[in-house]
């Protein structure tokens, strides 16, 4: 047994224990915390497995916006409505859990066990790979080979905004709870963060064709500046969705669809991406879109406009 | 030409819903109206081509399975591509009405309206697991959004558990999805069922993914989310959530068992889930039967109506494959016209308890026609849709000697008679003469207009449906699974 | 050479997880919020770079060296921040302070 | 014991005890907290058991995890302002508190 996988041991009882914590605890703002944690060490297990790009994303958008919208959730609820002790009879939920946690463990390392099929997707990703001009294999796969699955996933994140549009109903935006501008240190903190932030997001977006980042990481960089804008009240959350947010927030899906169907007419299939300069649009509109959208969620709001406005 | 088209289905949609969001409100009716009629030729040529003997396919992107992702299309997704655009057009000219495109609820509507089409279209045309999984979860996130639309705790409630359920389901299906793949190397349903050999790996994984895709479309025991999400629902949105978004799950596991199921072919799995169906069918009517309002008597009718699908699992013969596929559209088609009418009688007369119900057909004959037109298919009276399907299906059931499941569909359709009667009876039942005058809270709204035309439109089409089967059935007999035989 | 090299370059890793140490004992034993943080902020930054400096000697690499100082930096704004805005926060919050307890 | 055989393990410990807490759990919030926790241990399986090629993990599996993480996200997104607003409504933080029938 090597130090490596000792390691991995350590961070995989971490991981169990956090998790059954975060699910049976008993105060909630803690448990989002350990959450938030948990997710940190999955990106820890992401780095260990080899895959950098899911250690990015995870850290970013896994642990850490899904974190802060859940705390920014548990502060709109209010602490009166702390939860009451867990259901008096958790025998049968326990026997549930352990049959399929056991289920998942077996068919697991059954699958562990079967040898690799020769020509599995992943090995005609990397074959392919050269022709499309890309380093990156999972850039490849996300914008080229899968590019529908991608197309679709904004769709995704376009129907929650909605959705949470939909529910937020004709009520105010959200009172975001602010941080204090008065201290010194959070007014020098954006003014030195936000410009690193965006030089970081572009880096990341830019890098992503051949290294590790892409529009998710980026723009997830690009959502921790919004969210810190929004805390701040640098950025302030209003109740109308205006015509530049709105085109702002479908960009992303747009550039997909019009370059996807495009493809079509241009007598290619669809989907195909005819070009370079297509990656890099449909990548920057990504970015844009979805750090805007998340930002939006983040705030519950239908729009932001600056300080002065 | 034809690959191009399984395009526009997509992408028309897709395109409406971003110029909706993105245009003034004014121009948001004929946006959405062109994006769904355009998809109207666009099924047209595909029908062309597949009745010409082809499986329209395209590789998008140039990359084949299992390098990306195919659309295809044969008889049987473009039968559910029609239900689609059928149920969808008319339900469109209803929701012009009731989400009027100036109204804040309009807004909020033709958008994820518009999406949640595109994401249907995308399903049927994708055999690709993983595609699978991200089109459900589209398809997931519009039905709870527009659930909750009209903001009632109530529908907000209801539409809260769908959506807990129907993640969990989303994780199980992944979960099963993930594991296929490390051990085919591909997602491309078709390849999986190829090189899925026998074993207990592949019969637990695909286990897994079946109970995912039985609680997204509401198979008792796993039904509990659905009777109040579909009940509690805005008129169009109920229509389309038992119409449309409980059968693409259905569609799904069909696809799975008979294009890439056969590890599990052992007889056992099949006969439970046909049990299911059964008790779903059984229990479905009885709940029906006992509700007190009208549109939660139509749900449970729905989870009713469910069960018989689940019957092609045991008897699995060409001729089940053509009932319950008919049963589907059949199904689909009235199911929507009932829910319009139900939320046109729910608006007119300000209460969907059934006792209000009394003297309805005075003064709305339309909606009461069209719900009692509906009726007949649900209970599968000739000579309506309803009827070629039940009775194609108890054909199936006796030729295959499952007297079981004879005697389950023949009870089956006596239960709805008895709820569809309940209503029916109650709607033409004479007023007493107190409660001829207009009571308050009652409107006139609803009595003519769009909203009942389209009600009417569909339940009439649920009758022609049976009287026209052969076109209908001869585009099912291109799509049946591998080793049927028309 | 090289294993003199490496030595050093050991030997500050160490360090740095003896303050790391140092740090997480004191979050777990230290009686209220100001005193945690202050255990908190100080051993961890220290540790922070004796680490980061027993890497830069380990990798022997000018650019790697830059990266591990901005990650030091980087580290110590977000800890100066978070620290202060927790003790802000807390002292806002009426949050007892231990020794003055201890004085009544 | 494979790094691999590790993570397998450690997921499924971890998406046995979300199914546990989804079910147990009454506040809703504590609910989607196991949801995600689920989701988790998914990705962390799906990664593993794709195998690997000599440049790494599966490019595929990895650009569904990546899929998958964004979509997790949105959907809870979404699953919070739905819930912010229930709470706002009905002063009520679970679902079982009355009969989803009346009114």
């Amino acid at each position: 047994m090597t130090v490596g996988v000792v390691v991995d041991m350590m961070l995989g009882l971490a991981l169990v224990a956090l998790s059954l914590r975060v699910v049976t605890g008993g105060s909630l703002f803690r448990d989002i915390v350990l959450f938030i944690l948990f997710g940190l060490l999955v990106a820890l297990s992401w780095a260990r497995l080899g895959a950098p790009d899911l250690a990015l994303a995870e850290a970013a958008i896994g642990a850490g916006l899904t974190g802060a919208l859940m705390l920014m959730a548990y502060r709109s609820i209010g602490a009166d409505t702390e939860e009451r002790p867990v259901r008096r009879r958790p025998g049968v939920a326990l026997v549930v859990a352990v049959l399929t946690g056991s289920l998942v463990a077996v068919i697991g390392l059954a699958a562990l066990g079967i040898e690799r099929v020769p020509d599995a997707a992943g090995d005609a990703v990397l074959e392919a790979l050269p022709g499309t001009g890309l380093g990156n294999a999972v850039t490849g796969v996300l914008l080229v080979f899968r590019g529908l699955d991608t197309m679709l996933e904004m769709a995704v994140l376009l129907v929650a905004l909605l959705g949470a549009w939909t529910v937020l109903g004709d009520a105010r935006p959200g009172r975001v709870h602010r941080v204090d501008r008065r201290t010194p240190l959070v007014g020098s903190l954006l003014t030195v963060v936000a410009p690193i932030t965006l030089l970081v997001a572009v880096h990341l977006l830019l890098a992503g064709t051949d290294a590790p980042g892409g529009a998710f990481q980026a723009c997830a960089v690009l959502t921790g500046c919004g969210v810190l804008m929004v805390l701040t009240g640098t950025l302030r959350p209003t109740a109308v969705a205006g015509f530049a947010t709105r085109l702002l927030v479908v960009a992303g899906l747009a550039a997909f669809v019009l370059v996807g169907a495009g493809a079509g007419f241009v007598g290619h299939a669809p989907m195909t991406l005819t070009g370079t300069w297509a990656v890099y649009l449909i990548e920057t509109a990504m970015m844009l879109s979805i750090a805007l959208t998340m930002t939006l969620l983040f705030a519950r709001a239908r729009g932001l406009r600056g300080e002065g406005s | 030409m034809a690959p191009d088209a399984l395009a526009v289905l997509v992408f028309a949609p897709l395109v409406a819903a971003l110029a909706v969001i993105v245009a003034p409100p004014r121009a948001t009716t004929a946006l959405a109206l062109a994006g769904i009629a355009l998809t109207a030729p666009a099924l047209w040529v595909v029908t062309a081509a597949v009745l010409g003997g082809e499986v329209v396919e395209v590789a998008l992107a140039g990359a084949a399975p299992p390098l990306g992702i195919a659309w295809r299309a044969d008889g049987f997704s473009l039968t559910m591509a029609w239900l689609t655009f059928v149920v969808v057009a008319f339900v469109s000219l209803h929701a012009l009405a009731s989400f009027p495109s100036t109204s804040d609820a309009g807004r909020r509507f033709w958008p994820m309206w518009l999406i949640l089409v595109a994401s249907v279209y995308a399903l049927f045309l994708s055999a690709d697991l993983f595609n699978l999984y991200v089109t459900l979860e589209l398809v997931t996130l519009t039905a709870v959004a527009m659930i909750a639309i009209g903001g009632a705790p109530a529908a907000m409630r209801a539409a809260m558990r769908y959506l807990l359920l129907g993640l969990m389901a989303s994780l199980f299906y992944l979960l099963a999805t993930a594991l296929l793949y490390g051990q085919t190397g591909t997602l491309d349903l078709y390849q999986v069922g190829e090189r899925l050999g026998e074993g207990a790996l592949a019969t637990t994984a695909l286990a897994l993914m079946i109970t995912g895709l039985l609680v997204k479309s509401a198979i008792v025991p796993l039904h509990v989310w659905l009777p109040a999400a579909h009940g509690k629902a805005p008129g169009p949105v109920s229509a389309v959530l038992s119409a449309l978004v409980v059968k693409v799950t259905l569609y799904i596991l069909i696809r799975l068992w008979f294009w890439a199921g056969g590890a599990l072919d052992d007889g056992l799995a099949a006969f439970v889930l046909g049990l299911l169906g059964a008790v779903a069918i059984v229990y479905g009517s009885i709940a029906a039967i006992v509700q007190t309002r009208l549109k939660m008597l139509v749900a449970y009718s729905t989870v009713a109506q469910l069960g018989y699908v689940m019957l092609l699992f045991p008897l699995a013969s060409t001729a089940a494959f053509r009932a319950v596929t008919f049963h589907v559209l059949a199904h689909g088609v009235a199911k929507a016209a009932m829910f319009l009418a139900a939320a046109n009688l729910l608006a007119a007369l300000g209460s969907d308890r059934l006792q209000r119900l009394v003297g309805a057909d005075q003064r709305y004959p339309v909606n009461v026609l069209a719900f009692a037109l509906a009726g007949v298919s649900i209970m599968g009276l000739p000579p309506s849709g309803g009827f070629v399907a039940k009775w194609m299906l108890l054909e199936a059931a006796w030729q295959s000697q499952g007297w079981g499941w004879v005697a389950v569909i023949s009870a089956g359709s006596l239960l709805a008679a008895v709820y569809v009667f309940r209503v029916v009876a109650l709607a033409y039942a004479q007023p007493r003469p107190a409660s001829s005058v207009r009571r308050p809270g009652t409107t006139p709204r609803g009595r003519f207009g769009a909203t009942s035309v389209a009600a009417l439109a569909l339940a009439v089409l649920a009758i022609v449906l049976g009287i026209a089967s052969a076109p209908v059935l001869s585009l099912i007999d291109l799509g049946l699974p591998p080793g049927m035989a028309p | 050479m090289n294993g003199a090299i490496e030595t050093v370059g050991l030997v500050l890793v160490i360090a740095g997880c003896v303050f790391y140490a140092a740090g997480t004992i004191g979050l777990l034993r230290f009686p209220d919020v100001y005193s945690r943080l202050h255990a908190l902020t100080k051993a961890d930054n220290q540790g922070l770079l004796l680490v980061c400096l027993g890497l830069a000697v380990l990798a022997g690499s000018v650019q790697v060296a830059f990266l591990l100082i901005v990650v030091w930096s980087v580290g110590l704004v977000a800890a100066a921040v978070s620290a202060h805005l927790i003790a802000r926060h807390a002292r806002h919050a009426g949050e007892p302070h231990a020794s003055r307890e201890t004085e009544r | 014991m494979s790094t691999e055989v590790v993570y397998v393990l450690a997921a499924s410990a971890v998406f046995g005890a979300g199914v546990y807490g989804l079910i147990v759990a009454n506040h809703l919030m504590r609910k989607l907290l196991a949801l995600n926790v689920m989701s988790s241990a998914v990705f962390v399986t799906m990664l593993t058991v794709a195998g690997t090629t000599p440049e790494g993990p599966d490019p595929v599996a990895q650009a569904l995890v990546l899929t998958g993480i964004v979509i997790a996200v949105a959907a809870t997104a979404f699953a919070l302002a739905l819930l912010v607003r229930l709470v706002q409504e009905t002063g009520l933080v679970s679902l079982r508190a009355k009969d989803d029938d009346g009114a």
